[in-house]
């Protein structure tokens, strides 16, 4: 499917139109879009080194994209292009506002690690939604009461184990009200055991209708929870759509084959 | 065998360091003088005036030969031959300075001494009150005088004279106020310090005698000063 | 700075004492670390507490105080022990050679935590396998244990050199005549103090550059087998 | 009563003749002691304070490579700690009284004239050039990731320092500053040399003025290795409050302690 | 089977008989007895605690045994013990004599890592057997080439895999001429792949009349190499005997119930 340009939709939570992204000399998107509507769950499956990662990372802008368009409900992202060609967002103020629309979930967890859990729940809160400690704490507390983490609330990081990690990295992330969740590869860095937990959380706020876009290698999970399914190929969508339908039938050669080395 | 002698070096005219490197003074003349008096070879031993005494103590020479004034302090750690010399003691202040001399009007007024002398003594004793500045030697005293960190220094006349007033880095000082009157600080004039029980105590007073009488010490005496500073 | 090139004469010779100094008290400290730190090691009780105290010892008094407490009453001390037991009278020290002890004294304590920090850093079972080779206690130090420890030692043991250098800036305030005490009485000759301060500070600058160089190409002749990050 | 009197007058001729060191005197000079124990720790602890104020900011551009900035930053941290902290004082005291403008600004008066100034502002910069480089390190070994996650959930620049990036690296740098605390109160015996009456300046004034050859350094001694425990305890303490989250997991699983290679 | 002391016999490499060790107030080699002819290849299996390594550790003194005898080819390592009843060797020569006629093979490697494996390899037969230098590496390379490590002779152990390091470890310990070797766990550090290349080169070992006791968790390997399996179990040997009888007709209950739970 050909990288096409969407218009941007106030009702669509995210719009990607057109992204490029290069390292230096190598580009690693080459064009690509999309869009998430309210309660999307769309799931991002590619090989090593497709650009998963990067898309994310693009959208939030912990990269700036070489070219292309972000928008967040209806707000584009302004970016600028200076002398030499390299673009950054025009202005700071919208990039940190935008960031706490959208919530990263990192595959590796990036607690804060000199603060216990609640802290690291209630840090975004106060200090980004300027909310009252009180009500953060509150709010906090029903966040990991959701991700089974309420327990543990006063632990540091380094004291509970990975899958308690990951969703107490997911808690922090839920904590900031966040109209779209990014997940990158949420569970590659757990034991089989602890995936299952994991799993069991993202699904289950993809149930109340929460937009997500979620990198995975979970073949079942991305079937059975997305609402789409996106296949990067080397910087570009090879192919898209519901997810039932591409599993049972998939049109390219390469979704194929990715297929066919993951189902064994 | 040898006399060991301690001497300090660094307090001119009394003994200083000359530029190739011996040692010469009116301390260390008069320790040569005593010496052969006593008919014993001359050992000089060089030490810093912090460590005089427990120097002594330790043995690292048998008598001091260093401008040291005999007080009851210093009497409780060793013995002490009769003087040899007695000079006074002055302060030097900026020309035209005006200090009220009391212990309250001395307050805050900073003052400067070598550190482990009488006048460390006196200065505590009768100007509590006063900023006290210690210096490990005597070129640093007047150097911060001059740069106006003290207000005031104390030494011997002597000493001040030759080492700061009559040179160019004593201009626009003068001594302030008479000669000082401590006899318990300051002692009864300046003495040769052996070992406590030492009889070279008495050897020593008897050769102080001997060189005055024959001469000898006035002509040491004559070749640093224009007065006998041997005293009353 | 003329006066400089003047008093060139006196301050080096000032360097070449401040140099030896550093170096003869290196030496020491190394060989009283390396005794300290096997002392800490020790499965004897005793040697353990010894190997203790000498290092928090030395860590909780400044080097000035023990520097002074050992040229000032170190001398006394040594004679009265010599009275006391009537076996020497007066033993002189000299001053060189106490700064010497002194500051050997008191790095050597510092060298222990930094050789017992690197011999802990060996991973246990490559001294077992030298055992298990036949190796004697001796082999298995200077074929196993010490190639090892230097380049763990190494980082720390550069900090402890410099800071070394920088001590022996000390013994001036004793009276040993080393550069700072050249300079420094040299300064107050000429009334120019600051020009010689100045100097000094790059004089030591010089020592401490030259010595990094030096030690990293020890370092990177120790570097041998370690896995670049 | 009579008894008494002349036990304690016994008790100071053992003292001042027959013991090795004189106690009596050292009891009786006790409070000057305590005196030069408040200067060292003022000394001290007012260098620390305004020195690790001002390592701050000069660490946090270290750290993120201010062009410029930066280089002039190393180079007054390479002086300051490639050189004896003893020259750096005979710098300020009596290395600028040598000009005669310096005496005559207006620095001169309250300032630079007075010996405790001199070495105030001499410690402060020492202990400011050595925190600026290991606070350098621990801003510089902050994870990656934890940065990433602040600025993903909207952080501005000065909240990551803040929240993230600065008490992150005092936590890890913590060891290190203990260290630093205990060579500032170590090298505050250098303004003995200046003058100024700490409490080794107490112990050389006691030596001096007795005529002793050590019981002043002794005493002086016990007092550093007091204030060395004290710094040593405080410490711990901190360590145990702030670093927490360092602490390895305690989870003894039964069977898992195996000690045999 | 009781532990029953047999008298040092001169034919036999290996002898060792009623060995006890404890650990401060714990006993966990309670009396054990065994004996290793040349050729022979003792198994030595037993569950996790069992006292395997110790036993291994006590042959060679890495551990001092409390109690009993151990010879070698004939020569008694002679034991004292003090006041307090702390046994120890009473010759530290004759152990480092010993210890040079035993080779062990750590299960952690224990290459000395700021050597080459070249170097590792003649370390001992230099600075132990006093060979000269240019020897020690015509025999080291003899033996990296059996275990196929002499492409990587001048590397160090940091830059090698798994595998390889287990391999040098075997050098360096087939390079001391040893009468006697001794194997922990091989093989348990190393992933499957390369479980097998190391198997390999002990069975080699084997099959060219090498006496060795390998404390192994491969039952196959056990089966089909050895002459002598040994099952220990809490400080005691439990049963022994001719591998292919004990594993097709396990005695023991313990033993019974640990091979149904190794052989899933
Ligand atoms: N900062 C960077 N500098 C240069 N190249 C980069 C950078 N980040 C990523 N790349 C390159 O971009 C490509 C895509 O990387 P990305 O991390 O997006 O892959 P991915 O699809 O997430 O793969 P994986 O499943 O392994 O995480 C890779 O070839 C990678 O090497
Ligand atoms: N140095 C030691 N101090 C105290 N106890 C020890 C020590 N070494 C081993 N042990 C204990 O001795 C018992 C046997 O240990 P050993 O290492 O011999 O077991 P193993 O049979 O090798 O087990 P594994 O298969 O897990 O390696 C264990 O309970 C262990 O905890
Ligand atoms: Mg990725
Ligand atoms: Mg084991």
């Amino acid at each position: 499917m050909p990288a096409t340009a969407l218009s941007a939709d106030p009702n669509a939570s995210l719009v990607v139109s057109d992204l490029h992204k290069s390292f230096g000399s190598v580009e690693v998107l080459k064009g690509v879009s999309l869009k998430a509507c309210e309660g999307d769950v769309i799931s991002l499956l590619g090989s090593s080194g497709s650009g998963k990662s990067t898309l994310l990372r693009c959208i939030n802008l912990l990269e700036t994209p070489t070219s292309g368009l972000i928008s967040v409900h209806g707000e584009d992202i302004k970016m600028t292009k200076d002398r030499r060609g390299v673009s950054s967002p025009s202005d700071p103020r919208q990039v940190e506002r935008i960031r706490a629309r959208l919530a990263m979930v990192f595959q590796s967890f990036n607690l804060w690690s000199h603060m216990t859990v609640l802290e690291n729940v209630i840090a975004g809160p106060i200090h980004v939604l300027n909310q009252p400690r009180a009500e953060a704490i509150e709010h906090a507390n029903e966040v990991l009461q959701r991700v089974g983490m309420y327990e543990r609330r006063d632990y540091y990081p380094a004291h509970i184990s990975g899958g308690q990690q990951q969703r107490a990295a997911i808690a922090r992330a839920l904590a900031m009200k966040p109209e779209v969740m990014l997940f990158d590869e949420p569970t590659s860095a757990l034991d089989p055991e602890l995936v299952g937990e994991v799993l069991k959380v993202i699904r289950s706020l993809a149930e109340e209708g929460r937009t997500m876009v979620v990198v995975t290698h979970e073949m079942a999970f991305a079937r059975d929870v997305s609402s789409e399914v996106i296949f990067l190929h080397q910087g570009l969508i090879e192919e898209q759509g519901n997810p039932a339908q591409m599993f049972n039938d998939p049109q390219s050669a390469r979704f194929k084959e990715f297929l066919s080395t993951t189902r064994q | 065998d040898a006399l060991r002698v301690g001497v300090e070096g660094a307090y001119p005219p009394f003994s200083q360091k000359e530029a190739d490197g011996s040692l010469s003074g009116f301390d260390i003349d008069i320790a040569l003088a005593l010496c052969e008096e006593l008919n014993r070879e001359c050992e000089l031993v060089e030490q810093e005036w912090d460590g005089m005494i427990p120097a002594l103590v330790a043995k690292k020479y048998d008598a001091i030969v260093a401008s040291m004034s005999i007080t009851e302090d210093r009497k409780k750690r060793v013995d002490f031959s009769e003087k040899y010399y007695f000079t006074p003691s002055r302060f030097i202040a900026k020309e035209g300075a005006s200090f009220d001399m009391t212990p309250e009007g001395t307050k805050g007024v900073k003052i400067g001494v070598l550190r482990g002398t009488t006048l460390q003594c006196h200065v505590e004793k009768t100007f509590p009150e006063a900023d006290l500045r210690l210096y490990n030697t005597q070129e640093d005293v007047f150097a911060d005088l001059v740069t106006g960190r003290l207000d005031m220094q104390l030494n011997n006349t002597l000493g001040a004279l030759d080492g700061f007033l009559n040179t160019d880095q004593g201009k626009g000082f003068a001594f302030y106020g008479p000669d000082v009157d401590d006899a318990e600080c300051l002692g009864e004039g300046t003495g040769i310090a052996v070992r406590k029980g030492d009889p070279l105590a008495g050897e020593l007073t008897a050769a102080i005698a001997a060189i005055r009488a024959d001469g000898t010490y006035a002509t040491i005496n004559d070749k640093y000063f224009d007065v006998d500073i041997y005293g009353k | 700075m003329d006066v400089i090139y003047e008093y060139r004469q006196i301050l080096i010779e000032g360097t070449f004492v401040t140099i030896s100094l550093a170096v003869l008290s290196l030496l020491l400290s190394i060989v009283l670390g390396l005794i300290g730190a096997f002392a800490q090691l020790s499965p004897r009780r005793g040697l353990r507490r010894a190997g203790n105290i000498y290092t928090v010892f030395v860590r909780s008094v400044p080097d000035l105080v023990l520097m002074m407490l050992i040229f000032f009453g170190g001398q006394t001390f040594v004679t009265q022990i010599g009275s006391l037991t009537g076996l020497w009278g007066y033993v002189e020290i000299n001053q060189f050679v106490a700064g010497v002890l002194t500051l050997g004294f008191i790095f050597g304590a510092y060298m222990a935590e930094t050789f017992r920090g690197a011999i802990m850093a060996i991973p246990r079972g490559q001294i077992e396998a030298a055992m298990a080779v036949g190796m004697t206690p001796s082999q298995i130090f200077r074929i196993v244990t010490w190639p090892q420890m230097v380049r763990f030692a190494l980082p720390s043991f550069t900090n402890n050199w410099l800071v070394l250098v920088k001590s022996t800036a000390l013994v001036s305030v004793i009276g040993l005549h080393d550069l700072v005490w050249n300079a420094f009485s040299a300064g107050r000759s000429t009334h120019q103090l600051f020009t010689f301060m100045v100097t000094v500070m790059v004089i030591y600058l010089i020592i401490t550059a030259i010595s990094d160089v030096l030690l990293r190409m020890v370092d990177r002749k120790y570097a041998a087998g370690v896995r670049k990050a | 009563m009579e008894n008494e009197r002349s036990f304690l007058e016994y008790l100071q001729s053992f003292s001042e003749t027959r013991s090795p060191i004189d106690f009596i005197l050292i009891y009786d000079n006790l409070g000057r002691f305590f005196d030069g124990a408040l200067v060292t720790l003022q000394l001290t602890f007012l260098a620390l304070l305004v020195g690790g104020l001002i390592a701050v900011p000069l660490a946090i551009a270290r750290a993120y490579r201010k062009p410029v900035i930066s280089p002039a930053i190393r180079i007054y941290t390479y002086v300051f700690c490639g050189t004896p902290l003893l020259v750096q004082v005979y710098l300020f005291y009596f290395g600028l009284g040598q000009f005669k403008a310096v005496q005559d600004s207006f620095l001169w008066d309250p300032i630079l004239s007075s010996p405790w100034w001199c070495v105030i502002i001499a410690f402060t910069l020492n202990t400011a050039a050595y925190t600026t480089e290991f606070l350098r390190g621990a801003i510089e070994a902050t994870p990656h990731g934890e940065v990433e996650a602040a600025k993903a959930c909207g952080m501005s620049p000065f909240t990551r320092m803040r929240l993230v990036v600065l008490p992150n690296a005092f936590r890890r740098a913590l060891p290190a500053y203990s260290n630093e605390v205990i060579f500032t109160l170590h090298g505050s015996v250098i303004a003995s040399t200046v003058t100024l009456q700490d409490l080794l300046g107490v112990g050389r004034w006691l030596n001096g003025r007795y005529y002793l050859a050590y019981e002043g350094f002794l005493t002086a001694m016990v007092f550093y290795m007091a204030i060395v425990f004290l710094i040593t305890f405080a410490f711990r303490l901190a360590e145990k409050r702030f670093l927490g989250h360092l602490r390895p997991r305690e989870t003894p699983a039964p069977g898992a302690a195996r000690v045999a290679a």
